[in-house]
């Protein structure tokens, strides 16, 4: 088993006729993985190396089943995207486009909290997630990934791989990595999907990847300690980066002294997962704890 | 992006938030001619991007022109924790009655947009909740329906301001909240938000922090910053849409993703090295985007190695490796680049990157490897 | 057993402070109802005849532990009221106030909906509901009520009031008499409340008033067909209006053959009701029905 | 209420939906001088309260200001299932390469806005609905939060407009929406929504009913009512604010609550006799609105008898009585009046109407009983 995607998951891609689109659904497609429909307005009926474009999602999903969305479309237009998706009735909208307006975001996860609370959306600003040998929704090279008993989560696209990558690199394959995003509205934060983790038979230990900002962490932490009895192996970036100074993520700022990695390093330790200074020995740590078990 | 209280005013102004008349002026002779034009007593506002300009002396009265001149005179060039004014805020002085605080924000915890209001203005307001927690009302407000009216009446009421400020200030804050939204801020915060001696309700200070995800909506916002006194290499990356922040140690990092960068600040240290600089070329990052980077990182003395650090995802290694091929081509590096690369389209990077005749390009297979490398290198050169 | 409202309902009046708030908070107080508390902005401190004024209406609810509030504010500031009462955690909403603009009812009744599933809107433009002998949450003349086994529901204020008179006249007393409003909008319709009459063991018989337009008669005909054991009488308002005409109530109004009185009259009967055409036999008519039992 | 034409185009111009440029005519004159300000060929077109004015002939084109005149003169005047013509729109006119229909009311079953749209435009869209309903795409619309751009593209190509008229048609949607919600709206109808020749998509015909419930926010909009052709009793009932509809029986009805006179007219008409109007006073009526009434209906020669039906709820008896007294005091009626008081202060009402010494004034006690005398006395006079 693997979480939120796997054999059964079909793709719209929304935005599949731009570059980064057509790109990286072809290479989802070439992974196995199901890519039934593309969507842009205008171009209904044309085709994209046999893969079929609607004009709407709602369209693409009566056609041909799709029961998840992945979003490439611009930030000025991936918010109304969102919606779009959810009111075609997909289970879960991976959105990868980075950009997005805070209020924008903040507008679409309130309202479809409201009116489609069963709709999973994962991101924005994110690299997706792949269940390594099933499906491959999102940007991540698929490459560094092996089908497996681990899951991994992170709020930090290319810190994913690097954890993805160690984690490989010791014969330690996944059942889903996830990258959450860290925008300042994700539509999935770690309980969520530690939640998930936790559930699923399959998956034997757990990943955690953090960033210094907000307090996901903290309240990650506090659910590890009450429900996940999984090995959870955690790595927080940013010890070094300098107080008050944006990192990029709008999640990336410090501010006094709250948010930052100590703190979440130190709550993580409390609720009893491993916590490394150094993203090169993810793997080892994984290795070293399902071994004691 | 965070504005200059005469920005954030003059967006405040655009929306009908009640703000002082004020002329901005970056010499003595203009801040005598905006007293001048403003007439009576007129507040000197130092024009810089921190708290407690007040404390620091960069706030003074001035009863007519002359004293503005003079006042003007004191306060541009002065260094307000290392900030050098200058700019100057000239404005009407206003007749406090009542000082109070306001802000919108984002709640990420709570993932809705939160309100805060206090009766007690004028001062630290981190200090006041903390030492008076119930002295700062805070309401979460659903993004979906926007502050309804009945939100701000009881963020006013709540916080027990004068009642002869209740009108004007539920008002005020229904502008602010629609500032806020509508000029996609990250912060709309006004302290002092004051009542005057003659009933109004008027914001005599703002701070306001601009969600640059939102400049599309906004094209004219990208000119605040040409307004801003940033350092000529930031803005130079600013220019080219690179990430880039200065820090003090000797290693030049560039990477794709925040979250990789910052972590590979944190190996630099651990191998006890220290990053000259944070700089993420984001996600897609081209072979011009390289090559862009490594211009910015030639611009600082101080940086004696390299280290580039890829795992590409919507970044592509073969485009990254181009990006460095062509940097050695045209540019002229002064340093040896430690050169990491992994993820999509790596392997074709890496063949790529192994045409380049240069004893300066280092690779190194693992990240931890290319930080102690560079870090080495940095130490013998 | 009454429904939505008995001797536990604490009201707080929105708006009671106004000539109209004031004449009926008071008269719903003088009958026994509990009402609790006032509000008007800035008025908070005050009292009205003993009734303490509060500036919100979440201040009422937490000083005196309401569970209901009656709304008399003006047309322009109700919409925001109804939310406010919703946002405070009350249990049941009355608006009283006529002249919402439909653009403001549509857009409350869809964010109570997403948001507060469980509050209950009764109106606006209605005259609100009384459980005889337990309490009275509206401008509905309690004079002319008795407790007693009847369920009165109805779209029309004073045509209500016409149909309790004759009840009463009759001997027959009621559980709960309520106006659900003529307004394009309500907040609740006859359906819901059909469906707790049904429910209550106390109701022994049923009373709904409708009029022309729209098709809300013709679904809660539907709703008796297949849910409703106990006896219905009907009545219809505006077998003679003339067509294309705006009577009054936004709802009046016949478009073509749709939503005439005729259409109503006959799904009714159809769907088991008793049907009348002069609304001064409804008494007589129920006390046939229950006599056949 | 519903708008002329142009009205609904001024509106729309107001908010960008795109609409042929135009004037309005009372005269041949105007008419003339209207089409030599626009230049080119016009369209001459009758305004007047009803459907089907082309068929009717209301609708003439005209190729210059000399024929502009002649057909002006033709229209003017003309009756139109009832209607006289007495205002004409002169507009440009469009090269028409499409025709189609757009709309947006509120769905009251759903309690959703509801928006629709057709390919197959410039016909009676009932009759397209019940031959054809695929040519016609309804989607309902959350008013939370409102029309999203891809449910706008979702209706133009799910109803398979060219796709030239796309991207027009899309943004055109949008503002109609906005037009429907911010001057509040109960419909928003274009028909024909054309695709011009120059490949612009434009409002050829506008169908607005305004909510009145919502003129707070539109302190202008009453005025529209002004331009309107109304008959002089209902507009003095409309300024006395009182809902007045003429009928042609002989039994003048007045009563509180719309359904309540609706049954009114129900029974009076069960018992034998006929309503010469329906006049509903509304909730609280005070002394003052039933005097309003009374002299209403003393405009009506038809009137034979008047039945006051009064069930009191917010309106108190009370002063029902009040108003009936202060009319017999300063009004010559010329009518029995019977009535009928229930309700909210009815004893007190009845107490008061017992002081009034007139044959004129007589009391019943149930509804049926005063429908009845009401009747008879209509009758025998």
């Amino acid at each position: 088993m693997a979480i939120l995607i796997d054999e059964n998951t079909k793709v719209v891609v929304q935005g599949l006729t731009g570059k980064e689109g057509q790109f990286h659904a072809l290479r989802n497609r070439a992974y196995g993985t199901k890519v039934v429909a593309g969507t842009r307005p205008g171009k209904g009926g044309e085709q994209v190396e046999g893969i079929p474009i609607f004009d709407t999602v709602s369209q693409a999903v009566e056609a041909t089943g799709a029961n998840t969305s992945l979003i490439f479309v611009p930030p000025p237009f991936a918010a109304d995207a969102i919606l779009e998706a959810a009111a075609a009735g997909v289970d879960v909208i991976v959105a990868i486009t980075e950009g997005i307006p805070a209020q924008d975001e903040a507008k679409v996860f309130n309202y479809l909290k409201e009116t489609a609370p069963d709709t999973v959306l994962i991101g924005p600003n994110c690299p997706g997630l792949i269940s390594p040998g099933k499906s491959n929704v999102g940007i991540m090279p698929h490459e560094i990934t092996k089908p497996g008993n681990i899951g991994v989560v992170s709020r930090s696209g290319t810190l994913t791989y690097q954890a993805v990558h160690e984690l490989t690199l010791r014969g330690l394959g996944q059942t889903t990595c996830i990258g959450i995003g860290g925008d300042p509205v994700p539509g999935t934060n770690f309980i969520d999907v530690l939640s998930r983790f936790q559930d699923d038979p399959e998956t034997e230990g757990i990943v955690m990847i953090g960033e210094i900002g907000g307090d996901a962490e903290e309240r990650a932490a506090e659910f590890i300690a009450e429900h996940v009895t999984k090995p959870v192996v955690a790595y927080i970036a940013g010890v070094t980066a300098p107080p008050g100074k944006k990192m990029g993520h709008a999640g990336a700022i410090i501010s006094g002294s709250k948010g930052t990695a100590a703190a979440k390093m130190e709550a993580l330790r409390a609720a009893g997962a491993t916590v490394l200074d150094d993203p090169t020995q993810i793997g080892e740590a994984m290795e070293r704890l399902l071994a004691e078990r | 992006m965070d504005l200059l209280e005469y920005q954030g005013k003059s967006l405040f102004a655009r929306i009908g938030v009640p703000v002082p008349d004020g002329r901005v002026a970056a010499t003595p002779e203009e801040a005598r001619d905006a007293a001048a034009e403003l007439g009576g007593t007129v507040v000197v506002k130092a024009q810089v991007q921190v708290g407690g300009r007040g404390k620091a002396g960069g706030i003074k009265l001035a009863a007519n022109p002359e004293e503005a001149y003079a006042r003007a005179e004191e306060i541009l060039g002065m260094n307000i924790k290392g900030h050098v004014v200058k700019k100057l805020w000239i404005e009407k002085a206003s007749n406090i009655k009542a000082e109070y605080y306001a802000s919108f924000t984002l709640d990420r915890s709570a993932k809705k947009h939160l309100g805060m209001i206090s009766a007690k203005g004028g001062m630290d307001i981190e200090q006041v909740a903390a030492e008076e927690p119930e002295a700062v009302v805070k309401v979460h407000i659903d993004p979906v329906i926007g502050l309804p009216n009945w939100q701000a009446t009881e963020m006013v009421y709540r916080a027990k301001l004068d009642p002869e400020a209740a009108r004007g200030a539920i008002k005020l804050l229904k502008k602010l909240y629609q500032a806020f939204v509508e000029f996609d801020c990250d912060l709309v915060e006004v302290n002092p938000l004051i009542l005057t001696e003659e009933g109004d309700v008027v914001a005599l200070d703002s701070k306001v922090a601009l969600d640059e995800n939102g400049f599309f909506r906004h094209p004219d916002f990208p000119n605040f910053a040409m307004e801003h006194d940033i350092p000529p290499v930031e803005r130079m990356a600013k220019d080219r849409g690179l990430n880039f922040i200065k820090l003090d140690g000797d290693v030049g990092i560039i990477g794709n993703g925040a979250g990789l960068v910052m972590s590979t600040l944190d190996v630099v240290s651990l191998v006890g090295g220290k990053a000259a600089n944070f700089l993420d070329v984001g996600g897609g990052a081209g072979a011009d985007t390289i090559t862009n980077a490594l211009e910015i990182l030639m611009q600082d003395p101080q940086v004696k190695t390299v280290l580039i650090n890829i795992f590409g995802g919507i970044t592509r290694g073969d485009l990254v490796a181009q990006g460095i091929v062509e940097a050695f081509r045209r540019l002229d590096l002064p340093w040896p680049i430690v050169v990491r690369l992994d993820g999509t389209n790596a392997e074709e990077g890496r063949r790529i990157l192994g045409e380049v005749q240069s004893e300066k390009l280092i690779p190194a297979a693992t990240m931890r490897e290319a930080a102690e490398k560079a870090v080495r290198l940095a130490e013998v050169s």
